[in-house]
């Protein structure tokens, strides 16, 4: 059951064509949409919200056709835009009451549901003071909380993780994990971070240029790889490596002071132990890789 | 002892489908009550209705008593008698004052939800461009209402009980009055207020705006001024938006003599419907403006 | 040691939020990383070393000089803010070229540096567009442009790698790592740590408007490794895991659910140590095993934990 | 040691001018300024369509009122407002003034600087404005292109320029100090101006109208009476009458005060707005 359709889509500004002649389908769940910077990530959100016009094809959301039946559609869509949203004089909670009557809340239901869902997104504390006192980690926050202020059945989400420090980044995931997987929420996860789709979606699709290079689910794309392992060992490692080197085992370091290592289908893991053991070091965390996505994005996009 | 959960739950209350306007009025109206400037020329545009409540009450006090020691002052100066003359001026010298308070509220009331890139969180819920314009507008025009058609409420109310012979049959007497302060009110604060929301909606920030609407008033009476001087027909002056305003409220308040004009030969038909198409090219430009934000 | 930036005993307050509280610090030439969590004060640092703001307590020198309404010093600077504002309506060589003149150089100089940088940073084809048309890529790079075309010698890089993708972030590193093989002092915030190690060596930790440590990496590595910690083990037979790990004396606390073991433990190294010894000898068999808090805030909390008084 | 950094200075200053008048001549409100500065030459030619006699007989007054009240005392302050006021507000509200500030430029030379190019601009707008409406005057036949004639048009635009000069510098002033400068800038040259100049001899020294009111060539203010002036306000304009001497000097003199003004607020102002956390 296709839930998000998309055909013939193409979308223009003046004489540039950002999105150019798309078709693909989506089904419930999460949905990464990656690429680079400029690939018209955001013009496709904003198609689906019915913010552009696109100049031929046609998107269908559920039962509900666009650009024909947006505000049916609206309704049930939670949009965190891309950039930064401020309403500077605005205390978080008020903004968030005047986002929740804009859909249609009364005004006693928008209260009740502002304070909790700011309590969800953990900004319990800053609620009453005004935005502009806000750090660009608490206004990506009450960005997430007025999208899913009113219970969405679809989120999308433009870039959620951006400009967020490691720990609000976890937490951010977290939170779209928790409203993905325990509410049944279809989310559209717009973002380059390849591990946040790594660790949320189950379908991607990769824009290149406004062209769709790959769409279908994630397991397909990433088939894992069973004799390859994510180890990080303690420094220095050095010469931890060269015994690797002996053995005719294969490494690669990776990027936070991991290590990526191909064994042989003969050899068991336990040999990696060893060899750790024989250069002195010791292992610090070891876990069966799965085939890392930056690697296929950056294979099959070749940015 | 039940444990409930305490996260996300879904949302089972009703939606309000109508009337969403109602919220985007109020939401501005809140917003402007917390600027201390605000406050400030709000107050501001109160001296002039305190000092019409004083007249109010002196001359009817002093009316009322044959002896009364200011009774023959009063009744000699024309300008203190209160009648509907006297709400007809009381109304044309709040035009600055409206038109600056509009200036402060309405300039930033579109823009600054662009710049703070506002609209992609708003039209994303399920919102009509003309439930926003409207709230918009209406927001602006009480404003403008707050200082004019309120207070000569308020006035009228004030004499009404400070009358001796008053009951609740001379209430009645009031009403056409009432009407004629709500038109003039309307003539001045609507245009007015859709002038500032069209600018608003074209240039990108808010000085912008403000200096825009001030000069295109400017530029138009000072061209009306001009040209009825050197044409020695002072009807001329109507080319002007603010003086076609004042002359619709002689029309409205029967006064066919001011200090310079004689309104007698305008017609009421011209000045009125050149009002109307400007604020209705007004309303036109603001309509274009956030229709094609909302609808691409 | 050289000191290309001195801060002594600098705060500054907005109103009555403290944004930097009483920092006194010594910071040599080479790449330095400023590492800190959302809102810690990274950005007001910077700026009250660019001189855009007045300390409201104690001095900052830079090259031994204050920088505030200062050009002499202004010119040796280079400052690449963390906010995306511009005229929009501009072409890029225009912002550039302006710039450039504001820095000092006549028109043909200018423009010539103008053109190399573009060059550089690839962007030669679409410099004359205005800037709105410009991708979140592009409005970095172009902000990047301008903090180093006049060839500062101490450049502010804020939060640079916000909103990059990867390989724009790769061309960043390699960019930074240039400019500080050609000897300028390049102070770079940024709240992830890895993002930091891949340039640098050297960083100062700066939480809730204080310094909280400046060193290398390395020793911050070593915290990380020796406080204690969480470890999650997968595992098939949990059960056998637990009754092994229960032994070691460095484990706090142990618990396990239907496949996963999670313990506590005050010397981190010496249990990975147990842990590998165990798996070497058979004794237990693994899925895989990490540690649950080896992040920066955990190294933080730890910190602060360090200093505090145990009362509170 | 002096030398070098008085050719700095001369350096920043000569960047910021050019600067600021490649973007301020690229900008929609010159054109929109130069439209209505230019807007009034029709007047004339609107006048005499209609009656060519009454033109023929008043011509001169329509020239001394369309410089006096729509040049000076309308377009005057709306140029400043327009191409002073706002071009560093943009700079300001954008932020993009963060770009600036980290550049090795007296503050002093960047004021100037723009200051200069403010004045060109505007001059060149109020001078091509009053000088087509003397044209056309001319080809109507109302003046003579003769020595009295271009005399009189001289002295308008020097009035107009002193106006400018005066009305741009406190324009700055407001532009640089205060955080909504252009309510204020309106109640100021639209408000109190024309408010206090029904109060003469008290309020009205500290307008800038009334200095260039007297400043007028005499032939114009002997010609024509303004509606609204009362006998007593007549006479006290005229016990409390400032000489051009007067007038110029403290013309200059304010304009030396306003633009220090501004040159002090950039330098002692923090325009970077930062968002601070307390605690989290």
């Amino acid at each position: 059951m296709a839930y998000i359709e998309v055909e013939n889509l193409t979308v223009t500004y003046g004489d540039f064509v950002a999105i150019d002649n798309i078709s693909f389908s989506l089904e419930p769940g999460v949905i990464g949409l990656i690429g680079p910077n400029g690939a018209g990530k955001t013009t496709l959100i904003r198609t689906f919200l019915g913010f552009l016009r696109p100049q031929k094809g046609k998107i269908l959301i559920g039962s509900f056709r666009i650009p024909k039946d947006i505000l049916a559609v609206r309704t049930m869509v939670g949009h965190m835009p891309e950039k930064e949203v401020i309403s500077p004089k605005v205390s978080g909670v008020n903004f968030l009451v005047y986002c929740g009557r804009l859909v249609g809340m009364s005004y006693v239901d928008a209260l009740e549901r502002a304070h909790e869902v700011l309590n969800y997104v953990g900004l319990q504390e800053a609620r009453y003071r005004p935005m502009q006192t806000y750090s660009t980690g608490m206004l990506q926050r009450l960005k997430l909380a007025q999208a899913i202020l009113h219970d969405p059945r679809l989120l999308i989400l433009d870039e959620p993780t951006n400009g967020l420090d490691p720990d609000g980044r976890l937490e951010m995931l977290d939170l779209i994990r928790e409203i993905a997987e325990q509410r049944g929420v279809t989310t559209i996860l717009s973002t380059h971070l390849l591990p946040d789709v790594q660790s949320l979606c189950n379908q991607v699709v990769v824009l290149k240029k406004g062209i769709v290079e790959y769409c279908g689910s994630l397991k397909e794309l990433i088939e894992s790889r069973v004799n390859q392992y994510e180890i990080s060992v303690q420094e220095p490692y050095d010469g931890f490596l060269s015994i690797l080197k002996n053995f005719d085992i294969q490494y690669e370091i990776l990027p936070q002071g991991k290590i990526s290592i191909y064994i042989p289908d003969s050899v068991d893991h336990k040999k990696i132990f060893e060899c750790a053991r024989a250069s002195g070091t010791i292992i610090r965390s070891f876990s069966p890789a799965s085939g890392s996505l930056s690697e296929l994005f950056q294979d099959s996009l070749q940015i | 002892m039940p444990v409930y959960p305490f996260t996300y739950r879904p949302f089972e209350g009703k939606y309000i489908r109508r009337f969403r306007w109602w919220v985007v009025f109020t939401e501005e109206i809140r917003l402007w009550n917390k600027s201390r400037i605000f406050q400030i020329l709000f107050l501001f545009g109160l001296i002039q209705p305190l000092i019409r409540f004083l007249q109010v009450l002196a001359y009817n006090s002093a009316m009322q008593d044959p002896n009364h020691p200011l009774a023959p002052l009063i009744r000699t100066v024309t300008w203190l008698k209160v009648d509907a003359e006297m709400y007809y001026h009381f109304i044309r010298l709040q035009a600055p004052c409206v038109l600056i308070v509009l200036l402060f509220v309405g300039a930033g009331a579109i823009c600054a939800d662009r710049k703070n890139r506002l609209w992609e969180v708003y039209f994303s819920k399920p919102i009509h461009w003309y439930d926003y314009l409207i709230g918009k507008v209406l927001a602006v025009c009480f404003a403008g209402y707050a200082l004019t058609f309120l207070p000569s409420l308020i006035l009228m109310f004030t004499d009404y009980i400070t009358q001796k012979n008053s009951s609740i049959f001379t209430l009645f007497n009031y009403l056409p009055l009432v009407w004629k302060c709500f038109l003039f009110s309307s003539v001045m604060v609507i245009p007015c207020a859709l002038g500032i929301i069209a600018g608003s909606s074209i240039f990108p920030t808010e000085n912008i705006t403000v200096i825009s609407v001030i000069t295109i008033v400017i530029a138009n009476t000072t061209l009306a001024g001009l040209l009825s001087n050197f044409l020695r027909d002072p009807n001329f002056m109507q080319v002007s938006l603010p003086v076609a305003v004042y002359f619709m409220g002689q029309k409205i308040f029967n006064i066919s003599r001011n200090m310079f004009f004689r309104t007698d030969d305008i017609s009421t038909l011209v000045i009125s419907s050149y009002i109307f198409l400007s604020s209705l090219l007004f309303l036109i430009i603001s309509v274009y403006q956030v229709r094609k934000a909302e609808r691409g | 040691m050289d000191c290309q930036i001195e801060a002594v005993d600098l705060s500054k307050w907005f109103g009555e939020v403290v944004a930097l509280n009483n920092v006194s610090i010594q910071i040599p030439s080479g790449i330095i990383g400023l590492l800190g969590p959302n809102g810690a004060g990274k950005s007001t640092f910077i700026k009250l070393a660019l001189g855009l703001y007045k300390p409201s307590k104690g001095k900052i020198l830079i090259l031994g000089e204050k920088p505030r309404n200062n050009p002499r010093m202004l010119s040796q600077l280079g400052y690449c803010p963390e906010m995306d504002h511009f005229v929009e309506e501009i072409s890029g060589y225009e912002f550039l070229y302006w710039l450039a003149r504001y820095s000092g150089f006549d028109a043909k100089e200018a423009k010539r540096r103008v053109l190399e940088i573009l060059d550089k940073f690839k962007m030669t084809e679409k410099m004359y567009d205005p800037i709105a048309t410009y991708s979140k890529g592009m409005r970095q790079r172009i902000k990047l442009a301008q903090a180093i075309m006049h060839d500062p010698s101490v450049i502010f890089l804020d939060e640079p790698m916000n909103g990059l993708d990867p390989s724009a972030r790769e061309e960043l590193f390699r960019l930074i790592n240039i400019l500080g093989s050609q000897g300028k002092t390049i102070l770079f915030s940024s709240h992830v740590l890895h993002e930091v190690e891949r340039v640098t060596d050297t960083v100062i930790l700066i939480y809730n408007g204080r310094i909280l440590a400046f060193g290398k990496v390395r020793e911050i590595r070593d915290l990380i490794q020796n406080h204690p910690r969480k470890v999650v083990i997968k595992t098939f037979e949990p059960k056998k895991v637990y009754n092994q790990l229960s032994i070691d004396p460095n484990i706090t606390s142990v618990s396990f659910d239907t496949d996963e073991v999670t313990i506590h433990t005050t010397d981190p190294t010496s249990t990975f140590k147990y842990i590998n010894e165990l798996i070497i000898e058979d004794k237990i068999s693994i899925l895989s095993y990490r540690c649950a808090d080896e992040d920066l805030q955990s190294v933080f909390q730890y910190l602060i934990s360090i200093h505090m008084p145990k009362g509170l | 040691m002096i030398t070098s950094r008085a050719k700095s200075i001369y350096l920043d200053l000569k960047t910021s001018f050019l600067h600021a008048l490649t973007i301020t001549l690229r900008r929609d409100r010159f054109i929109l300024m130069s439209i209505i500065s230019v807007l009034p030459v029709m007047i004339p030619i609107f006048v005499a369509l209609f009656s060519k006699t009454l033109f023929r007989e008043n011509g001169l007054e329509i020239f001394v009122k369309l410089c006096e009240q729509v040049y000076i005392h309308t377009i005057a302050p709306l140029l400043a407002l327009f191409l002073g006021l706002i071009g560093i507000r943009e700079e300001v509200d954008s932020l993009t003034i963060i770009y600036l500030l980290t550049r090795p430029v007296s503050k002093f030379a960047w004021v100037l600087g723009r200051f200069i190019a403010y004045f060109l601009v505007s001059a060149f707008l109020m001078v091509m404005g009053i000088f087509f409406t003397f044209t056309s005057c001319v080809i109507l036949g109302s003046i003579h292109f003769d020595t009295t004639g271009v005399s009189l048009m001289l002295q308008y635009m020097g009035v107009g320029l002193a106006g400018l000069i005066a009305y741009g510098a406190i324009s700055f002033s407001l532009g640089t100090a205060i955080n909504h400068p252009i309510i204020a800038g309106v109640i100021l040259f639209f408000g109190w101006e024309k408010l206090a100049n029904y109060i003469p001899g008290i309020a009205d020294f500290w307008t800038v109208q009334k200095y260039l009111d007297s400043m007028f060539p005499a032939l114009a203010t002997q010609r024509y009476n303004r509606a609204v002036v009362s006998v007593l306000g007549s006479f006290q304009k005229e016990l409390y009458f400032v000489s051009i001497n007067r007038a110029l000097v403290t013309i200059f003199i304010s304009t030396v005060i306003f633009l220090a003004l501004s040159v002090f607020s950039m330098r002692y102002r923090e325009f970077t707005k930062d968002r601070v956390v307390g605690s989290k």
